[in-house]
């Protein structure tokens, strides 16, 4: 953590960067939340440690925007949903500085955060500076996804109907999200009214397979949709069977490789044919 | 009336092969259950899951998609990205309940009319043998 | 009890004018007794069953009050709706809603109504009124522009205008077309060279958010207090009757303290 | 009857069970751990929070999807509007904080050229029995907006919380007649008078307020704000809505639906232009409203103090704390030694 | 909203003994949308357009529906009824009550209430579709004919006559196809090469051809109009602008152990050959399989003896990209290898030959220079069967299809037997004898009774290789009804026509469709019988279906009429049924752009941001990138989000 602060003292001083994004600690209340860094100012208030649940990378498009560079702070999730952003051009690879940082895990609530018993890298895969240490890690196991597939279909639906129905449809879930960017998103569109704008359950339904079906290959289970939901709409467990599916399916571990094109867009003839039938109950 | 128990099936096809060979299965005769609701769009590839996502939540018994077999593409490609897509939406579906044997995603040239007819009727006594589970998803009246 | 405000009542398209590529006007009849008593600058807000509703200038009033005309632009999914209708058709209708140019005040004077595109619609019932009331006032000035001559709207009521003596009707085009004839140039710029003086005139601007912008800077230049130029605002208004919260300008509601504004009611950002 | 009653703790469940026969009785239920108003089954234990109950009042009176008016989609004009109706009711446990909501939506709703009928008819048909708060919770700053936690305005009648049961107090005729009843004994005790603390948020006035619209700190305000529209859903007096069709199956609904200022897609008109299509703008209109506009067009800011917005914050951020970090910015700039890009520490 | 004018065919009887059309007219009148609802009993006839252009004046409708047949069958006939009447002919929407309804449902009040139920959906549809305007790009006005046989000169000659540029790819070393391996051809018996020939120079000599031979197509890319097409020209190791066609290589290549593709690999030649004497170009080629040179780097032999020094050993094969505005396939056919059939021991005996080996054996240019002798001892045989139906019209081994040419061929065979061995008999085993052409029965009568062949009807079961170098062939004659055996000098199979080996690879290179069989499908069996589903590109010859020659030189100049009537318009017109990127809503992940086929799809600045932006002359409108589009903000003309949502929600 040292060594980082003493990189992004030195990278703002130089100009490499005009501003970093980290976390900050209020030292009143001991609370961390995510902020801008500038040049003029001390870092002392910087830190890294498992309360940083936050995943910055959702800041960076308004910050690059106005700032010409920026060091961004990114654990291994975060890194993860990086990747989408640079494929997707949201933002330019040459406008950041990637701080890469081992991250020891999480915590939500006095307890380890849910995300990081699946965690699939704590070293983000795009970065410029790398400090901590890098971790061997499993292929997530998604236990809570797999409880689920062993109901039976009504006692799914009983399940997710329960969550839905309470959704208000803040869309903090989508305000949070860095892959949910859409100029105009369609939960917000007239003409057709895919997704109707009243809170009910069949509107919430379309929402949240809308909203899950449009991460899928894209999610990198930063986990910060369902850390903001109000209602508690375990939303994880959609992103991960989704990012279950498409290992399962395709391969792929969605954000884990860097410039790799989002698995729903690539092109692959050689998929076979059995990817269309249904899994066994 | 008996039209209303039958299970309601929405077809999404292909104009070049599937919506074709459904003709065909007009032109030859086969006779198939009359609860087929067929949507044509110009190649499977246009299929967007969402469009899947209403039909269940708008109440249909089951979901189709037919395009051109692999390589036979009008458009080249489209059938591949539209494997890919429909694939992870069914694995959302079925994750939130929707039972597996309510979509049928399958490949159908204009030549296999006999093979769209033989498919709606499977696929309607599938939908029959699950006419005692719950047609989760699908919104009963407005406010829901 | 009666019934709540926002739900509509059933009004008859009698006729439909093809103003331009993408606008539309509609004569819109009352059913039985009905009357829509609306003043010059009032809205009303229209709606399609199935569609929702959305806000619409009236254009022109019957003098029995019992039709009146809006003009529909083709851009979002209720006036794609609307631009499929056919005569005999039924919509809905609520309003008058807002208040009105402040016709009776301006007795006497000179009136300049500057209009860019659609911007024109909501100004027109002000010139029906004037040209009604002829004696009540001093000259009557028209500043039209339009993209190009496709987009030209009232081109009936423009020709009418133009044979009118009393009235001094500048035509524009924004860029030069084929086999335009007429002025070329932005409606900014079109004030500008016309040197319109303030003195004893009253001016109404009405257009897309750029061009009022430039237009009142323009005048402003040609020495006109704002309590001199009126607007009417087009802004996200959606219940018309200040519930809603979305059209509001810092504390007030385009749609129940306006739409009609004097600059000088209403702070610099809003336009 | 101006004088407090008492009730035995046991009386009171048998009292409001007595109630339902006549009326439809609402009473905070704990559901998870949150407290929300709920119908009250009969026999049902009944328990009351110190202070504010997590889910606001709103929704009674002005729900989140309200059918105006239906239609028969295949046939030509059939729009007909939905005539209000419910049997009378009687809420029991709001807090002074409730009340203020209310009273702030009867200025929007009721004071208006165009009344609503169906919120006077929710209203009309509702008899409001409060609860004095006992103590303050974390987010609680109605001290700092004109209110006390134990104030009785604008309620039918009121109660309070003692050791061995509850005091009851009947306000309007309404209220008097509710209380009617035998479990209520006549006795000399009132509620204990408290000190409470103030100063959590305190805020500018209105007129300063407004002279911050041009200022940049709303950037540096929402940087972090997600501008996700919980906080207005959760607010007593957001009453913004949408209007708009649905149809299922050849049936229609037009309704009014819950809107929020801070969602990108409020003031987006068809067409792409956007009134407030940065977060900033959003996040300047709702606190320029809730503390300057609101004030100018009722006379009442549209604060209550009540404190749900930071409790349903997803990002835990306090949008009151906004309003105080403002004020000092304010009076920074009053005092002359206005900091160019001073920010606080916690954005 | 829309006032939609709702048009009810009977179809004869095809939909109205099915469907109650009066019920569904009495239905459909409620719906708001429906201005009147008519029925008829042929909508797609005169009159019934009529009525469509009456109302469309009289009533005022602004949208039409029309429920009939499928749409693929008369959407274009409806279009232009409302375009004569001044409405813009995107405006109509067909229910398709016949295919998808009348002939596929038993029960009457089923299909009645389907029918309101689709016709229904068409009308909460049509209400959402927007007025098109047809899109014009300009064109390269030049074909591409791929295939150099009959059907393919053919086509590649009238173009060229109609004064356009041509370039005519095929794929061996020389132009002329399976008829340069025929000998006489059928019904008048005259030379094969005698009238292929002056064609084949004809071409060759062209200005406006371009002949590219060795070269096959690897790739095509665009549209109709501007089709970009990758040839690839293989490696021949012999200089063509070099080579004088003088022969001499063939002659001292000390390697002769290649089989001669020409004639039907009867014999060996060369490993440097030119493919046949008539061949154009004249210019031989490598065998790199079994040139030594290109094995082992030895010999090197007829490089040291060109004249012309043509030889090159280090030749690799190019790709070179043409621009094209319309394609030809003309690919023609393959024999199907008999060993299918080991009771018949075709390829096993050296007797039991096919058709096309037939052809070349009695061929003057063929490997015993057009004296018939049997290949195992080259005796004169005495007995020949001829056995129809190998492969075809026996869907349980090979094929279900008539081969078409077979009956014809075999009788001309017989008859040219005759002719070589005049005391010889041949034996025909038949099933039927089809033979429907002009003139083709009598020249079948011909054979039978004038050259007295003995046409025996029944299936052969098996063919035997007797010790005395004979082969008795066990069949039946069903006329009599009995078992019969013959025992035959030589055998000759007519093996059926099969689709070129690499057909369907080439089919999914152009994106045609194409058949269980292999055959390209054409657009419509009867009234689009050249036109494949993809908009330029046409058919012609045996690549379609097996065909004799007078049917592939007429598909060919068919093909060609209408190559030149793309090419006789200033622009193309394309259908407006393309995507569009609103750049309002675009958020300029591009990942549209993974998933177009066109490669349609570039960034834009749009102002602070780069959007996508489709070019409309490339789009082909499929909508992948629709359903791509998260934001929504790809709109597909005449299949929008709204029209289909429309589809989906409205069924009752």
């Amino acid at each position: 953590m040292k060594e980082m602060r003493k990189k992004i003292e030195e990278l703002l001083k130089n100009g490499e960067i005009d501003v970093a994004l980290g976390y900050r600690e209020n030292p009143a209340t001991g609370e961390v939340k995510a902020d801008v860094f500038r040049k003029d100012e001390t870092l002392d208030d910087m830190v890294f440690d498992e309360r940083c649940v936050q995943n910055l990378v959702n800041y960076l498009p308004t910050l690059v925007a106005r700032y010409k560079k920026v060091g961004i702070v990114l654990k291994g999730c975060d890194g993860r949903s990086l990747v989408t952003q640079l494929v997707e051009h949201r933002i330019n690879k040459s406008q950041i500085v990637a701080l890469g940082i081992g991250c020891e895990g999480v915590r939500l609530d006095g307890k380890e955060a849910d995300k990081c018993g699946d965690c699939a890298t704590n070293m983000t895969p795009i970065v410029d500076y790398e400090f901590g240490e890098k971790k061997q890690k499993k292929d997530p196991v998604f236990s809570k996804v797999k409880e689920i597939e062993r109901m039976s279909p009504a006692e799914r639906w009983k399940f997710f109907a329960d969550y839905f129905a309470r959704c208000e449809r803040c869309y903090a879930c989508r305000q949070i999200c860095p892959s949910c960017y859409c100029e105009i998103c369609v939960a917000d569109q007239q003409e057709p009214k895919w997704i109707e704008p009243s809170a009910k359950l069949s509107a919430n339904t379309m929402w949240h397979l809308i909203r899950a079906y449009h991460l899928a290959g894209r999610c990198a289970d930063c986990g910060e949709c369902e850390r903001v939901c109000p209602q508690e709409i375990p939303m994880r467990l959609l992103n991960n069977a989704l990012e279950k599916a498409v290992h399962e399916l395709f391969g792929v571990r969605p954000g884990t490789v860097p410039e790799e094109v989002p698995p729903l867009v690539v092109l692959n003839k050689e998929d076979p044919d059995t990817i269309l039938e249904g899994k066994n109950e | 009336m008996q039209v209303e128990k039958e299970p309601k099936i929405l077809a999404i096809l292909c104009k070049w092969c599937s919506y074709a060979g459904a003709d065909l299965a007009g032109t030859s005769r086969f006779i198939y259950p009359a609860n087929v609701r067929i949507v044509q769009v110009p190649c499977s590839g246009r299929v967007d899951p969402i469009m899947i996502f209403k039909a269940f939540v708008e109440g249909y018994d089951g979901v189709m998609v037919s395009g051109c077999h692999p390589g036979d593409c009008h458009y080249g490609t489209g059938n591949y990205h539209a494997r890919r897509r429909i694939a992870v939406a069914r694995r959302l579906l079925e994750f939130v309940g929707v039972h597996p044997d309510r979509m049928h995603f399958t490949w159908i040239s204009a030549a296999e009319g006999k093979k769209f007819a033989d498919v709606c009727s499977r696929f309607t006594d599938e939908l029959k043998a699950l006419s005692g589970t719950e047609k989760t998803l699908a919104r009963k009246e407005l406010a829901t | 009890m009666a019934a709540i405000e926002l739900v509509p009542k059933p009004v008859t398209i009698k006729r439909i004018i093809e103003e331009s590529r993408d606008v539309k006007s509609y004569v819109l009849q009352m059913s039985g007794s009905g009357k829509m008593p609306a003043r010059p600058g009032q809205f009303v807000e229209v709606s399609v069953q199935g569609y929702g509703e959305a806000t619409f200038a009236v254009t022109r009033i019957s003098k029995d009050n019992q039709e009146f005309n809006i003009s529909v632009k083709r851009i979002g999914h209720l006036t794609k709706m609307l631009h499929r209708a056919a005569p005999g058709d039924i919509i809905g209708v609520r309003g008058p809603y807002g208040n009105s140019f402040p016709v009776d005040e301006w007795k006497g004077k000179d009136i300049v109504v500057i209009g860019g595109g659609i911007g024109l619609a909501p100004l027109r019932p002000v010139i029906d009124y004037v040209l009604e009331h002829r004696k009540d006032y001093g000259k009557l000035e028209i500043v039209f522009g339009a993209r190009a001559p496709d987009d030209i709207l009232y081109k009936e009521d423009l020709r009418i205008w133009e044979d009118d003596k009393g009235i001094s009707l500048y035509k524009t085009i924004d860029v030069p077309f084929e086999g335009w004839s007429g002025r070329v140039g932005v409606v900014p710029i079109v004030v500008k060279d016309l040197a319109l003086k303030p003195d004893g005139k009253i001016s109404i601007v009405c257009g897309p958010p750029i061009m009022i912008k430039f237009t009142a800077a323009a005048l402003r230049e040609l020495r006109w207090p704002n309590d001199k130029i009126f607007t009417t605002l087009e802004m996200k208004m959606q219940c018309g009757i200040g519930q809603c919260g979305r059209c509001n300008i810092g504390e007030k509601f385009i749609c129940k303290d306006g739409p009609v504004f004097s600059l000088d009611q209403i702070p610099e950002h809003a336009l | 009857m101006n004088k407090w009653y008492k009730m035995k703790h046991a009386d009171m469940q048998k009292f409001v069970s007595a109630l339902t026969e006549k009326w439809e009785v609402w009473v905070p239920y704990r559901i998870d751990g949150k407290w929300e108003f709920g119908i009250y089954d009969t026999g049902r234990d009944l328990d009351f929070p110190e202070s504010v109950i997590h889910v606001s009042l709103k929704n009674l009176f002005f729900p989140k999807r309200r059918p105006i008016a239906t239609y028969d989609e295949n046939s030509k004009w059939s729009l007909k509007p939905v005539e209000p109706e419910g049997k009378p009711r009687i809420v029991i446990g709001l807090h002074p904080c409730d009340v203020a909501g209310i009273e702030y939506m009867d200025k929007v709703f009721l004071q208006s050229e165009h009344k609503d009928v169906m919120y006077a008819s929710e209203r009309k048909r509702t008899v409001l029995i409060g609860m004095l708060c006992s103590e303050m919770a974390d987010n609680c700053h109605c001290t700092d907006r004109g209110l006390t936690p134990d104030a009785t305005r604008g309620m039918d009648a009121a109660f309070a919380r003692i050791t061995d049961g509850y005091l009851l107090k009947g306000l309007t005729d309404k209220g008097k007649q509710v209380l009617r009843s035998e479990y209520l004994k006549k006795v000399d005790e009132v509620p204990d008078k408290k000190d409470w603390p103030a100063g959590r948020y305190v805020i500018a006035s209105p007129e300063e307020f407004m002279e911050m619209y041009d200022d940049k700190i709303w950037h540096e305000m929402s940087d972090i704000c997600l501008t996700c529209g919980i906080c207005t859903y959760a607010c007593p007096t957001c009453v913004c809505f949408l209007v708009t069709d649905e149809n299922f199956k050849g049936k229609g609904e037009r309704v009014t639906v819950w809107d929020s200022c801070q969602l990108q897609s409020y003031s987006r008109m068809a067409g792409g232009h956007n009134t407030r299509k940065t977060p900033a703008s959003r996040v300047r209109n709702r606190t320029l409203d809730k503390f300057a506009y609101s004030h100018l067009r009722y006379g009442q800011i549209s604060c209550t103090g009540c404190g749900r917005c930071v409790m349903v914050c997803p990002l835990k951020r306090s949008f009151p704390q906004l309003g105080a970090r403002l004020t000092e910015r304010i009076k920074d700039k009053k005092k002359g030694k206005s900091k160019s890009g001073a920010r606080s520490k916690e954005a | 909203m829309a006032k939609v004018g709702v048009f009810v065919c009977h179809c004869g009887v095809n939909i109205a003994a099915k469907v109650d059309v009066k019920r569904v007219v009495d239905a459909l009148k409620e719906m708001p949308e429906v201005g009147f609802a008519h029925e008829y009993k042929f909508m797609c006839s005169s009159p019934g357009q009529e009525l469509i252009r009456k109302e469309i004046k009289e009533s005022k409708i602004n949208r039409v529906v029309v429920a009939a047949c499928s749409p693929r069958m008369h959407l274009p006939t409806f279009q232009k009824a409302l375009a004569s009447q001044g409405l813009n002919p995107y405006l109509v929407s067909m229910a398709n009550i016949r295919e998808q309804c009348s002939w596929v449902t038993d029960d009457p009040e089923m299909a009645t209430q389907k029918a309101i139920d689709l016709v229904a959906r068409q009308i909460k549809r049509v209400v959402h579709q927007d007025p098109l305007e047809d899109i014009s790009v300009p064109m390269t006005k030049t074909a591409l004919v791929i295939g150099g046989g009959i059907a393919g000169i053919q086509a590649a000659l009238d173009i060229a006559d109609g004064n356009r540029k041509v370039i005519l790819v095929e794929k061996s070393p020389s132009i002329g196809g399976r008829m340069a391996q025929l000998d006489e051809t059928f019904p008048t018996l005259d030379c094969s090469q005698c009238i292929l020939t002056p064609k084949m120079v004809e071409a060759a000599q062209h200005p406006n051809i371009e002949i590219r031979v060795n070269s096959e197509v690897k790739k095509v890319d665009g549209y109709v109009g501007n089709f970009e097409v990758t040839v690839e020209k293989k490696a021949t190791y012999v200089d063509a602008q070099k080579c004088i066609g003088c022969g001499i290589c063939q002659e001292k290549c000390p390697v002769k152990t290649v089989p001669d593709e020409f004639n039907a690999d009867l014999n060996l030649r060369a490993a440097i050959a030119i493919p046949f004497p008539q061949a154009v170009p004249a210019i031989p080629i490598i065998e790199p399989d079994y040139c030594k040179k290109l094995i082992e780097n030895k010999c090197g032999v007829c490089a040291k003896i060109c004249p012309a020094e043509a030889i090159n050993y280090d030749d690799v094969p190019m790709q070179e990209t043409v621009n094209v505005g319309a394609i030809v396939v003309a690919t023609g056919y393959r024999e199907m290898d008999p060993a299918v059939y080991t009771e018949y021991g075709g390829r096993k005996y050296p007797d039991v030959i096919t058709g096309l080996q037939f052809e070349r054996l009695v061929s003057s240019t063929g490997p015993t220079g057009g004296e018939l002798k049997r290949p195992s001892d080259g005796e004169i045989p005495k007995t020949v069967v001829f056995v129809q139906c190998v492969g075809s019209r026996d869907e349980s081994k090979a094929h279900a299809y008539c081969s078409g040419i077979c009956c014809m061929y075999t009788a001309k065979h017989t008859m040219i037997y005759k002719h070589h061995v005049p005391d010889g008999q041949a034996y025909v085993s038949y099933i039927d004898i089809r033979a429907p052409g002009k003139t083709y029965e009598e020249f079948v009568r011909r054979a039978i009774e004038d050259e007295g062949v003995r046409y025996l009807r029944g299936r052969v079961a098996k063919i035997r290789r007797l010790q005395n170098g004979q082969y008795r062939v066990y069949t039946e004659d069903t006329l009599v009804g009995r078992a019969v055996h013959i025992d035959a000098d030589m055998v000759v199979l007519a093996s059926a026509v099969e689709p070129q080996e690499d057909a369907v690879g080439l089919a999914q290179i152009l994106g045609i469709a194409y058949d269980s069989d292999g055959f390209y499908t054409e657009a419509h069996p009867k009234l689009k019988p050249i036109e494949t589903a993809s908009a330029g590109i046409f058919l012609a010859g045996a690549c379609q279906g097996p065909k004799d020659i007078p049917a592939s030189v007429q598909q060919g100049s068919a093909a060609a009429s209408k190559v030149l009537s793309i090419f006789a318009r200033d622009n193309l017109v394309k259908s407006p049924q393309i995507a569009t990127v609103d750049p309002t809503a675009c958020t300029g992940c591009l990942t549209c752009s993974y998933v177009c086929h066109y490669s349609a799809i570039e960034e834009k600045e749009f102002g602070q941001r780069q959007v996508a932006e489709i070019i409309p002359g490339k789009c082909q409108g499929c909508g992948a990138c629709v359903a791509t589009c998260k934001g929504k903000a790809i709109t597909l003309a005449g299949f929008s989000d709204d029209e289909i949502y429309e589809e989906i929600v409205s069924c009752k």
